[in-house]
């Protein structure tokens, strides 16, 4: 293996592991978005409508009709964990709300063990198995599968927002809420809508690393750190930085794992630290993120 | 003025509390502990009674480790079983689990509380390094039992200033050795890759496999580790695949390991000969990954995979699943975590049977003084061996391949402590 | 004569208000007399903790900047007092200063880029290095003994006091506790501390006032991070034992939930916050055996909704006894606790500020928007 | 003083008996007073009089007591959303434009009512077009800046795009928080000259809280004083303009510091 295909290879590696970062950094994106706040439980609760989709697919139906199910069990989900958990403390302190979430991560990865154990169960793969070889150089389908579901997903999110009224409403409310609600848009439902498409969004990421990862309740928490990072790298309020973030972090951290023999695979974790650090200290808004972005 | 009436309200208080104090202090408890006569005079016989024994284990129920907590679902399934029958030795036996949530302060707490208020005999178990190491001074300090302790981690053997602590389990560097063995004889010249996990269990091991193969034509020739807390090891995997070893020894946990066998599938144009750990080799592991990406793989083993259909006639493992069904019925029969736990519980069984005198001096003893004890959901030809010097109660271990859809056993269980010597700090 | 009255009057009041605090110490000292050895032991952690979290408060609290990086200031506490007990055999009394002193340094390292990122960014920087700390401590194996972490002598209580183990831990964290919840006091109280509350409230005001932001936010920083630190030596005394699967990033959100949970800007809300994480995971096991995890998060949660402000303000919400926050034109009354616990509360962000991604800079209401994580100002104890 | 009931009875908008507040501080203590339809009405009083919570009483963004009727509909107890639907048309203190969105963008959110999911027809969308086209007519700019971000206009063009959007709701009444905050005298005028066309040619109610009260008599038909949330004074704005005694007490507070209180 020449050097070049060698970097290449592990180019697509990190193009893999970017892939699920970013697809969990889409759905944390969205609800702070909505919200303004960040969700420590999205990536339970994409493990939560995995778990939906398995005991569905184990059941008896067909992967390509429990998807559809899932995908709507958890919209419909995500708006009542809005409308049943955040909305009481709606109008606490910001940091309130945070471990709010902190609290519902903890009950739902608690709840799930309780309902299917913690013993990996096997979760079926949508894309065939095998790959590409391209000059040498080897993708699976999967990592093919996963970017290109995330890119789709970014797109139709872009859509919605763009050119739909709804889009054009829920863009209002995160914009100035107060304003919204002066012109009629009922800020509750637009609330939950938003908490709904998210858990929508992680329920799609959920789905995708779950044949990769394996599912267990503990599946999204390792996750969760590197979403977190793309999230901000991208600036936390925009979907296509968020899967940029998210590719560009994976990307990094492979590459500085395989090249960087001081940090090697046991520091790799830092990764995304240092790239956090020096994205904000050079551009304290992100790389996608308006520069009104920085928060109070 | 103001100074005064504070004070002597602040007097009123503790003179109040201090009366309250000598009243009805708690800490009189300790005067509960009891010591036995005899024969065996002024030993411990704290916990335990002519009908009853209580024992306390501190398991990880919460947080990230709670995947091992069902292992005291096996042990409390074990007891109960044995309390229908008439206990041990006439003795019933309760047991107290607590929750550590995987942190070693927490686990100080609870081996506190399970020795000062519980007032249990024994602390049976401790699981994992961190809260096992948390709390052994502690418990060697006060003079109660750790056995068994559901870590591999050698320390608990090689250690002699804590004599009241002992594993179960092969310690890591014993499988290392198997394995090491199997190369040995089998690929005298492998060039071996290591994935391993970035804690005492993958660094023993790692260590051990290194130590077990120097001077011999095999090389460790690429070795990555992953964290707990990473998303997986698919990056690890890659980079192992370009060291082009022919040997992948795979030192992981559940998740890793399923994740580990799925990218070595996946990877068409690197084949080499995956050991995995015994850790990762239930069959509960292997099947998400398909049965049939798996075949060939190699591990080794000592108590018997309850997910393996060669022991479903086993008289042990029928015992097991139906005391399970009975005991935990929210506990799946087939976790190998389960059968763990039942295999430790009967294990101490036979301990406690063994001896001398009902103290905790005796159990202390008996668990050191262990020859070749079987035990039914061990492997045959593995039984439990201490004496002094061997504070390892199993050091045999049997290697196994993965051939259709069961783990075939083969060549002869290797006993580590014959083949490579008594291991030592 | 009125004058003797209404200085009198201001005595008792005084009086009244020392009483709790009177009580509370000579609770403390009596309580490891009657408590079982594992219930002082319990306290202990309590205190330990309530230190850690007055630090935080610090800088979450009247800071208002959020840390979620926080166990690792107490990571390196613990560990510098390991490794210099277990390398270098000082005595235990040695290793305090220099947790301190060099968690203190630490968090003015950090301080200095804290003050480009605010809010959010801020609390995923430091997250990050709560996630980067342990494989870092297991990589430097020869000082820190790798992943089998390290065992050290616990304080041994000197013979003439007559107290067993336990009970001078005990009294030694509740020394160190108490000075240094007393220092976070007189922090608050001082120059400092009216400097970091006018930051939080509003950082332009506080600009003009003369504040020199800057300093005095990496001092913040630099205070909390040694706070940290000095609970995380605490912590090797008690325990014993370090090793970096202990310091997990799950110990730095635990502490931000405790605060968070006990009462953010409260004097109070670290002991209360220390308690609840103390206590609560065991009361959870004993309500439900099978997953205590459950229970656990529910109960956060419950604590959230019925005091959005922490437990230390609960009693005064409970009395109805709190004044209410002064309006200005701007006021924003759906921050307040009332509405949001009002039956027929609806969502209200309306004025939420932090809540709109882009606050506007023409909107006067953010002007005197409270930082991300400030609690309303009535709960404020000072 | 005149009476501070001047002419009730037939009246669009009536104020009785309103107390509000946030928290225990009570900024409206028993108001009184009422609207004519058609009528542009100026709030004039000190910092801290309680004007701003009055307007913030009426759209329901703050809580309030007593009777607050639009042509005979209760307002209090309602949401601002609702407040919306039945006609009222808020322009907070500072504008309220969403900066993230397009000029465009703003003026449809302002027919979001008109646009939701089930009326989406042929119809309504020339309804919406016919909208932009008149609110274009009065702002000019707004046409030319259409595509721009909100965040980047001007304060004046800003709150030109704000009284925009509140038009895009066809408001049956039009409530105007200070729009001279923070714009150059020249801007104002223009401003204020545009709400009077508005309300000229369209018959749209405006009760308009300004700190300029000379710029607000100018276009007003009736004024009414506030001072610490009781009414004090209220007559036709030109009687008001033309009292001196207004003009000292009241001009003289308003030169004081803006925003103390």
């Amino acid at each position: 293996m020449s050097a070049v295909t060698e970097l290449l290879q592990q180019v697509v590696e990190g193009l893999g592991s970017g892939a699920v970062y970013a697809s969990l950094a889409l759905a944390l994106v969205l609800i702070h978005r909505f919200t303004g706040i960040v969700n420590f439980a999205q990536g339970e609760l994409a493990m939560l409508s995995t778990y939906v989709a398995w005991q569905l697919v184990a059941s008896g139906m067909p992967f390509w009709l429990a998807l559809p199910v899932t995908l709507a069990v958890s919209f419909a989900g995500g708006m009542l964990v809005e409308r049943i958990v955040i909305r009481p403390v709606q109008g606490a302190p910001e940091l309130t709300v945070v471990i709010v979430t902190v609290g519902l991560f903890i009950f739902v990865n608690a709840l799930a063990g309780l309902i299917w154990s913690f013993t990996v169960k096997d979760f079926p793969q949508p894309f065939p198995d095998g790959g590409i070889d391209l000059a040498g150089v080897r993708t699976d389908w999967s990592t093919l599968g996963i970017l290109g579901v995330v890119a789709v997903v970014m797109g139709l999110l872009y859509l919605l927002f763009q050119h739909t009224s709804v889009g054009l409403t829920m863009r209002a409310v995160a914009c100035n809420p107060a304003s919204a609600r002066l012109s009629g848009i009922r800020v509750g439902r637009v609330l939950m809508l938003g908490w709904g498409l998210a858990a929508t969004v992680g329920a799609v990421s959920g789905v995708l690393v779950a044949p990769v990862l394996f599912l267990e309740p503990n599946m999204m928490g390792g996750v969760l750190i590197y979403a977190f990072a793309a999230a901000t790298l991208g600036g936390f309020d925009s979907p296509v930085g968020a899967v940029v973030g998210g590719v560009f972090v994976g990307v990094a951290e492979t590459l500085t794992g395989a090249y960087v023999d001081v940090i090697g695979a046991d520091l790799k974790v830092g990764v995304p630290l240092m790239i956090i650090l020096a994205v904000l200290l050079v551009r304290p808004q992100g790389l996608f993120g308006r520069a009104a972005v920085e928060r109070a | 003025m103001r100074k005064t009436t504070a004070l002597r309200a602040a007097a009123v208080v503790t003179a109040a509390l201090l009366t309250a104090t000598a009243c009805s202090s708690r800490r009189g408890q300790d005067a509960q502990d009891t010591a036995a006569d005899g024969a065996c005079k002024g030993q411990q016989t704290t916990g335990i009674t002519d009908t009853t024994i209580k024992l306390g284990g501190i398991y990880p129920l919460s947080g990230p480790a709670s995947a091992y907590g069902t292992i005291s679902k096996g042990v409390a399934a074990y007891f109960k079983y044995v309390n229908d029958k008439g206990g041990i030795d006439g003795r019933k036996v309760e047991f107290v689990v607590r929750d550590d949530g995987y942190q070693p302060p927490k686990a100080v707490e609870e081996a506190r509380r399970l020795v000062e208020q519980e007032k249990v005999f024994a602390v049976f178990q401790t699981l994992g390094t961190p809260s096992t190491a948390a709390v052994w001074d502690y418990l060697d300090k006060q003079k109660v039992p750790q056995p068994f302790v559901a870590t591999g981690a050698s320390v608990w053997g090689t250690d002699d200033k804590h004599p009241w602590t002992i594993g179960w389990q092969p310690n890591y560097v014993a499988e290392a050795r198997v394995y090491a063995k199997y190369l040995k004889d089998e690929r005298p010249h492998a060039k071996v890759a290591v994935l391993y996990q970035n804690d005492d269990f993958g660094k023993d091991l790692l260590g051990g496999f290194k130590k077990a193969v120097s001077g011999s034509g095999i090389q460790v020739v690429a070795q990555e580790s992953y964290e707990v807390t990473d998303p997986s090891v698919s990056a690890q995997m890659a980079n192992l695949a370009r060291s082009g070893a022919d040997v992948l020894l795979d030192v992981t946990t559940p998740k890793f390991g399923s994740q580990a066998l799925a990218a070595d599938a996946r990877n068409t144009k690197w084949n080499p000969l995956h050991i995995v750990n015994n850790v990762a080799a239930s069959a509960a592991v292997l099947r998400p990954v398909g049965f049939k990406n798996v075949q060939g793989v190699v591990s080794a083993t000592y108590f018997k995979d309850p997910a393996d259909p060669q022991w479903a006639n086993d008289p042990e493992m029928k015992t097991y699943r139906d005391a399970l069904h009975k005991y935990a019925p929210d506990a799946d029969p087939d976790n190998q975590f389960n059968a763990y736990g039942w295999a430790v519980a009967s294990s101490l069984h036979k301990a406690l049977d063994t001896m001398k005198c009902p103290t905790r001096e005796g159990l202390r003893d008996a668990v050191r003084n262990l020859k070749d004890v079987k035990v039914g959901l061990l492997l045959p030809g593995v039984t439990l061996s201490t004496g002094p010097g061997d504070a390892f109660p199993i050091e045999t271990m049997q290697l196994m391949r993965f051939k259709g859809e069961r783990w075939q056993l083969f060549g002869e269980p290797v006993d580590t402590r014959k083949e490579f010597g008594p291991l030592t700090k | 004569m009125n004058n003797v009255t209404a200085s009198l009057a201001a005595d008792r009041t005084r009086q009244l208000r020392a009483a709790p605090t009177v009580l509370l110490a000579v609770a403390a000292v009596a309580a490891p007399f009657y408590f079982a050895p594992f219930q002082v032991f319990q306290l202990t952690m309590v205190l330990l903790y309530a230190v850690a979290l007055a630090g935080l408060n610090l800088l979450v609290g009247f800071g208002g900047q959020i840390s979620l990086g926080h166990g690792a200031f107490f990571a390196a506490g613990a560990y510098s007092t390991a490794v210099m007990l277990d390398r270098y055999d000082t005595g235990h009394l040695a290793t305090l200063p220099v947790a301190a002193a060099g968690c203190f340094l630490l968090g003015l390292g950090f301080g200095v880029p804290a003050l480009r990122l605010r809010g959010l960014y801020l609390a995923l920087v430091t997250l990050s290095f709560a996630v980067f700390l342990p494989p870092l401590l297991k990589r430097l194996e020869p000082v820190t003994g790798g992943s089998m972490g390290l065992t050290v002598d616990k304080m041994q209580p000197p013979a003439w006091s007559g107290l067993a183990e336990d009970q001078w831990m005990y009294f030694v964290v509740l020394a160190v506790a108490s000075a240094a919840l007393l220092l976070a006091r007189n922090l608050l109280r001082s120059r400092v501390g009216r400097a970091l509350r006018a930051v939080r409230d509003n950082e332009g005001a506080a600009e003009v006032m003369g504040v020199r932001l800057s300093l005095h936010k990496t001092l913040a920083f630099a205070w909390s991070a040694m706070f940290a630190g000095v609970a995380g030596c605490l912590y090797t005394w008690v325990i014993g034992f370090v090793s970096p699967d202990s310091f997990s990033f799950v110990l730095s959100i635990t502490l931000l939930a405790g605060l968070v949970v006990g009462g953010l800007a409260s004097l109070y809300g670290p002991l209360l916050g220390a308690a609840f994480v103390m206590y609560v995971p065991s009361v959870s096991q004993d309500l439900s055996e099978a997953a205590p995890g459950v229970v656990f998060g529910l109960l956060i949660i419950t604590v959230m909704f019925v005091a959005p402000t922490g437990l230390a303000g609960l009693p005064g919400r409970v009395l109805g006894a709190v004044g209410r926050r002064l309006p200005r034109t701007t006021a924003i009354p759906d921050r307040t606790p009332e509405a949001a616990s009002a039956p027929d509360a609806e969502p209200r962000p309306t004025a939420a500020p932090g809540f709109s991604p882009t606050p506007a800079p023409a909107d006067p209401a953010v002007a005197d928007a409270e930082p991300v994580g400030a609690p309303p100002r009535t709960t404020e104890k000072e | 003083m005149p009476s501070t009931r001047a002419h009730a009875g037939a009246d669009f908008l009536n104020v009785s008996n309103l107390h509000a507040g946030y928290g225990q501080a009570r900024v409206l203590q028993g108001l009184d007073l009422s609207v004519a339809r058609g009528e542009v009405c100026a709030i004039l009083g000190p910092n801290g009089a309680g004007k701003t919570t009055t307007l913030r009483a009426l759209c329901g963004m703050v809580r309030g007591r007593g009777s607050v009727t639009l042509d005979g509909t209760e307002l209090l107890g309602r949401s601002p959303e609702q407040a919306a639907r039945l006609g009222v048309a808020h322009v907070p203190e500072g504008r309220g434009t969403f900066n993230d969105l397009t000029v465009e963008e703003n003026l449809r959110v302002g027919a979001h009512l008109r646009t939701g999911p089930r009326r989406r027809g042929r119809a309504e969308r020339a309804a919406v077009a016919a909208d932009l086209e008149r609110v274009h007519g009065y702002f000019p700019v707004l046409r030319r800046r259409s595509r721009q971000a909100a965040g980047s206009l001007s304060g004046g063009e800003q709150q030109m795009l704000a009284i925009g959007r509140a038009l895009m709701l066809r408001p049956a009444l039009l409530l105007l928080d200070e729009p001279s905050l923070g714009l150059a005298p020249l801007v104002t005028r223009e401003l204020f000259e545009i709400v009077r066309a508005v309300n000229e040619e369209e018959r749209t109610t405006v009760v308009v809280v300004e700190q300029n009260a000379q710029l607000a008599l100018d276009i007003a038909h009736r004024a009414h004083v506030l001072e610490a949330g009781r009414l004090v004074l209220s007559g036709p704005a030109a009687q008001i303009r033309e009292d001196g005694q207004v003009a000292e007490v009241y001009l003289g507070v308003s030169v004081r510091s803006r925003k103390a209180g």
